[in-house]
């Protein structure tokens, strides 16, 4: 009998929920297509007028990868409670904890990073100019993982409830707003010329904390959250 | 200017012109190439589908009578 | 109940009951559950059954009473890996297959000595199956499936939900088979079920529910 | 007598049948295409003149026009097939059908493409949200949805069926595309040639580009029959002509 | 043994959408939450400047509620196709497509009306001019059941697949382009003070033909998904 | 086969398969089902039960052979409403309650004469149960609540996808009693299961399927 050491039960684990993701890898580019279409609807909503699109692009981008994520959050646990393998998980000689921190790892991999990586393009199609990419980048790729630890706990905790949609929305939206706000300070103060590295940085030790304590929040959330 | 030079440089709109072109040959070749590859792969997982459904029905020959439950 | 008893029992349950809104869902339960023994939890539709397996599973907490593991009270990470619970749902992702199923789950728990993936599946009798997503499966196909975790994990106690449901003949004597070998290698079981059980390797154990 | 036509169909949609008659046809289809597209090039970039306003950038219309003409075409021939497929559940005509997307999907994007090229030095941008340029992009989103969906099935057959359904109701778009320049006024270029009328362009310009629109036909002939073959070489994989087409392909 | 007539059909099929609908009413609350939170992001993403906000006021209102919608397609179907009870309306001995009509109904009942009631909110939120309002809403109440019609078709289509998400956005966004240009012309055509009915005409000629069309469509897509 | 024998025969399958990628599920399969008859379709896990039975309920098409309904090639139009089909997904909506489900079938189907709601309910064991959510039910429940349709709504054949699992002895009784009755009012039924079936009506026709 030779219980496997945490590095393969990481590994196992990653490995588990990239496959499915790639199993049904339609599903990955859901959101991408998502904030490619909410994109593309702007300029017929508002007339392809250059200097407005501009003005708005930062801001559009933002809100569109973040909205996009927010979509693809609701399903992080539902499909492991409906065939039971979160009580398989559950059940696991391994910290809970930290396998929930992989299946985070993986939800952030699969949707938050094809959306990192067409942000560019989302913000060219707007005419954003090409050096306030970076800084939008950057902030994306601090104010994403935020969200996803975040969500994950609060979508653990309304895991068992029945009326999950409405609650999940109703206690991330105070935790999107600064995370907005910050991002889009940063990249607005980009686009005029000022100094962003202050939000940035906000986001930053925001992050660090999130990736130690959120997981352990989640595992808590949801023994209590089967526990019905 | 001469003739070819005139073909070529398309009256200052070669930039416009050449990659048009190089679209649609491009495309239209990868158009016909594509079929050609899944061709060959079709009739190759075809005939790994024979030796499969050849192996399973020599293995029902031999052990056509399944182990009967315990009493 | 003397010590020695106590300490050779795997698990012991002493007045235990799971409340639902205040209310027990069965009567009070005492027994006993030594290595190499099977139980038959037994009770119509609807006493409590899948209850009874989910609080021992640590699923769900216990409502009163007390549970002992070894003869200490239960502590959940005590004895996570020896537990190994089967309930209605089968814990399978639809989308992966069996093979693929199974290699997660060892990636957690760990294997059994010189067991191996394919063979636990040819054991089972998914020869052929090894790689077509479960979603594809029929639903005794699926329930084999998800039965060869049993033969695959390392684990002392196993909680089967009517693992006999959804199996043909052959598959049910299978079952029978299994928990015949586990009890004599020093395994216990405790079993759900509305019949088809046939065990072979001493009187089980009758745990009776009452609603 | 009424019958002879449907009987026809059948022998014909029978696929070791068309197997072997989209087989011999093919070469043939391929060669007119490419000797017709030679033609028709050196006419177009060779002999004819520069245009008085465009200069030679007009000449990107022997290909665009053509392309853009036969991505509506394949439309509409694919969702005739595609109605006999629903209709009748010809396993040809689904065939037919999904194997004309991609042939469909790649002529609309040259149009996109090379319209794009035209448009930077006439119009002074790549992309315009204009009525026939955005209907065009639909239908390209129309294709890739057909495509998407054909392969999203495990069951082929259940993904051309619902494939086709997709493409019969896609088939609004086509007449949108064609008279999207008459119903809104657009930037795009209304209609200029006229097969039976009075055509407002010269001949010397005007043959190649009729001459192309004949060898992209050709092409779509060509490119279909092959496609179709192979096609029916994985549907009918259970089938005897197929497991003898591969065992004889496997000997040399 | 006594047949029910066609109304009964249809109310107990109405009825049974709108109970579960019910049953899950923080469900029916999220794309109305969404849509709140979409608007309320825009100020913080852009600054609150009151001009701009005003200039994209009307096609950020049509966008949001469209997306909302978006959101809550996908779900027409499928909790009824996994718990076997799609299978069972097959089998009525009803109209399939009544009674798809009906649930698409309940659909739109459920998710677009709140959308539309809270749309002067919206609207106020982003400073729209007051009498442009009432136009914003009539481009929604048609453009909604537009939407809900033609979505559900393709719903009905993918449904049978495994990776029905992005194909559904894919094949969703020629449909949408159309009714956000027409939608958007009337709110933007009211705003400057132009005649607005044209666009409004061709949206409303849309719906009737969707009306009739999309439920027979639905169901004959259904019966092709639910074969395999 | 005469022309009384084929109008008085209810289903007829001639030559009839299915095929999955241009393979067939199950070897051909002729049989006849009479009104007043039941038959049991037999076969081990895999070997095509279910898929015979949805092919038979109309939801996926006959792939080769041929399918009669009262002599006539079976359509979907002529026979709605007078096949009922219950397969391992049970078709409750796990938000609504026992009753509400039964409303809105019998608003869909119609009722059988005499029949209401909550008779059927308490004759089917779910009595204090019907107006809990179904998916607060034990699986026993849930399989009851289902089978209430059987007994609630019109229908001349019934096609029982193992009607048996989960159910308690009781609830196997009951299952056995309900085929009875049903088949002795004229009606008939398709029932495939491993074992539970004790039928008392006359001998049970037996298809065989062979994978
Ligand atoms: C991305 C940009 C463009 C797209 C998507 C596009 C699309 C199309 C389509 C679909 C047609 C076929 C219409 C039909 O046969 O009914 C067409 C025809 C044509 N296009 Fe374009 N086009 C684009 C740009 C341009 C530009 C920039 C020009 C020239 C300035 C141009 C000139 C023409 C002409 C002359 C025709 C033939 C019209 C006729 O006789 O019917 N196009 N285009
Ligand atoms: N999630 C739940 N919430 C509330 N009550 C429940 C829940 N699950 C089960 N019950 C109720 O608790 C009781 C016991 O249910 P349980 O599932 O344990 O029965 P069981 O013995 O497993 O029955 P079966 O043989 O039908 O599986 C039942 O009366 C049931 O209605
Ligand atoms: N959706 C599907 N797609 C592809 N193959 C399937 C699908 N469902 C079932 N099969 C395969 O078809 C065969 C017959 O399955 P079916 O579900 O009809 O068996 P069954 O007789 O009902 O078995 P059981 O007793 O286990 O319920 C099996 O080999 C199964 O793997
Ligand atoms: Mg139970
Ligand atoms: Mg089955």
């Amino acid at each position: 009998m030779n219980r496997p050491g945490l590095l393969t039960a990481c590994t196992a684990m990653l490995r588990r929920d990239l496959t499915l993701a790639w199993r049904r890898r339609g599903d990955i580019a859901m959101p991408v297509l998502y904030a490619l279409i909410v994109t593309m609807l702007f300029p017929f909503a508002l007339g392809p007028e250059d200097t407005l699109l501009q003005r708005i692009a930062g801001g559009v981008v933002l809100v569109t990868v973040l909205l996009a994520m927010l979509l693809a959050l609701d399903a992080m646990f539902s499909s492991d409670i409906e065939d039971g393998s979160l009580e398989q998980l559950v059940m696991a000689p391994q910290p809970l904890a930290l396998m929930l921190g992989m299946k985070i790892l993986a939800h952030w991999i699969t949707t938050a990073l094809p959306l990192i990586v067409i942000a560019p393009l989302l913000a060219a199609m707007l005419h954003l100019p090409g050096a306030v990419i970076p800084v939008l980048l950057l902030a994306l790729s601090l104010a994403t993982p935020l969200l996803s630890l975040f969500g994950a706990v609060l979508v653990a905790l309304t895991a068992g409830t029945r009326r999950s949609g409405m609650l999940l929305a109703l206690m991330l939206l105070p935790l999107c707003v600064p995370a907005v706000i910050f991002a889009a300070g940063a990249v607005a103060a980009a686009q005029q010329g000022l100094p962003w590295l202050a939000p940035i940085i906000w986001l930053a030790a925001a992050l660090v904390l999130a990736v130690v304590l959120a997981p352990l929040a989640c595992a808590a959330a949801l023994r209590i959250a089967l526990d019905a | 200017m001469s003739a070819p030079q005139t073909f070529f440089t398309m009256g200052g709109y070669a930039a416009y012109v050449w990659p048009a072109y190089a679209v649609f040959f491009i495309v239209l070749i990868a158009d016909t190439v594509a079929p050609r590859l899944r061709r060959r792969r079709v009739l190759r997982e075809l005939r790994a589908r024979l030796v499969r459904q050849q192996a399973r029905q020599d293995r029902a020959g031999s052990n056509s009578i399944p182990t009967p439950p315990s009493p | 109940m003397t010590a020695a008893n106590s300490t050779a029992s795997l698990l012991e349950a002493r007045a235990l009951s799971f409340l639902r809104q205040d209310e027990p869902v069965f009567a009070p339960l005492d027994f006993q559950l030594r290595a190499g023994e099977l139980a038959l939890v037994e009770g119509d539709n609807g006493s409590g059954k899948t209850t009874l397996l989910r609080m021992l599973a640590g699923l769900l907490h216990v409502g009163e009473g007390e549970l002992r593991w070894r003869g200490e009270p239960l502590q959940r990470d005590r004895c996570a890996g020896e537990i190994l619970f089967l309930g209605h749902q089968l814990g399978l992702k639809a989308d992966l297959s069996p093979c693929e199923n199974l290699r997660i789950a060892a990636g957690l728990h760990g294997c059994r000595d010189g067991a191996s993936v394919a063979a636990v599946l040819a054991e089972i009798g998914l020869r052929g199956y090894e790689d077509e997503p479960v979603r594809r499966l029929s639903a005794g196909q699926k329930k084999r499936a998800a039965l060869a975790r049993l033969l695959l994990l390392p684990a002392t106690l196993w909680l089967l939900d009517e693992p006999y449901a959804n199996l043909d003949r052959i598959g049910i004597a299978l079952v029978n088979r299994i928990l015949e070998t586990h009890t004599a290698a020093g395994g216990a079981a405790l079993v759900t079920s509305h019949g088809a059980v046939s065990f072979h390797g001493g009187e089980p154990r009758h745990i009776r529910m009452h609603a | 007598m009424s019958n002879w036509i449907p009987l026809w169909l059948h022998k014909l949609g029978s696929p070791p049948t068309f197997y072997r008659f989209a087989g011999a046809l093919q070469p043939w289809a391929m060669t007119l295409a490419l000797l017709l597209g030679a033609i028709a090039l050196y006419g177009g970039l060779v002999l004819a003149p520069a245009d008085y306003q465009q200069g030679d950038a007009y000449r990107i219309i022997f290909i665009h026009v053509p392309s853009a003409e036969m991505s509506m075409f394949i439309y509409a021939a694919m969702g005739v097939a595609a109605f006999i497929a629903l209709v009748w559940r010809i396993k040809l005509a689904e065939v037919v059908a999904m194997e004309s997307a991609p042939i469909g999907a790649a002529f609309t994007f040259i149009t996109l493409v090379t319209g794009s090229l035209w448009g930077k030095p006439m119009w002074g941008t790549w992309w315009t949200w204009d009525a026939r340029l955005t209907s065009e992009l639909v239908l390209l989103f129309l294709y890739l949805g057909v495509i998407g969906l054909y392969h999203a099935f495990e069951d082929r057959r259940q993904g051309a069926r619902a494939a086709a359904f997709l493409a019969i109701i896609g088939i609004i778009n086509v007449p949108i595309v064609h008279f999207s320049v008459n119903w809104w006024n657009t930037l795009h270029q209304g209609s200029t040639i006229n097969v039976f009328g009075q055509s407002k362009m010269s001949w010397d310009m005007l043959w190649p580009l009729l001459t192309m629109m004949l060898a992209t036909k050709f092409y779509y002939a060509a490119s279909l029959f092959r496609r179709a073959r192979t096609d029916l070489l994985a549907m009918e994989g259970g089938k005897d002509w197929v497991r003898k087409i591969a065992a004889d392909e496997a000997k040399p």
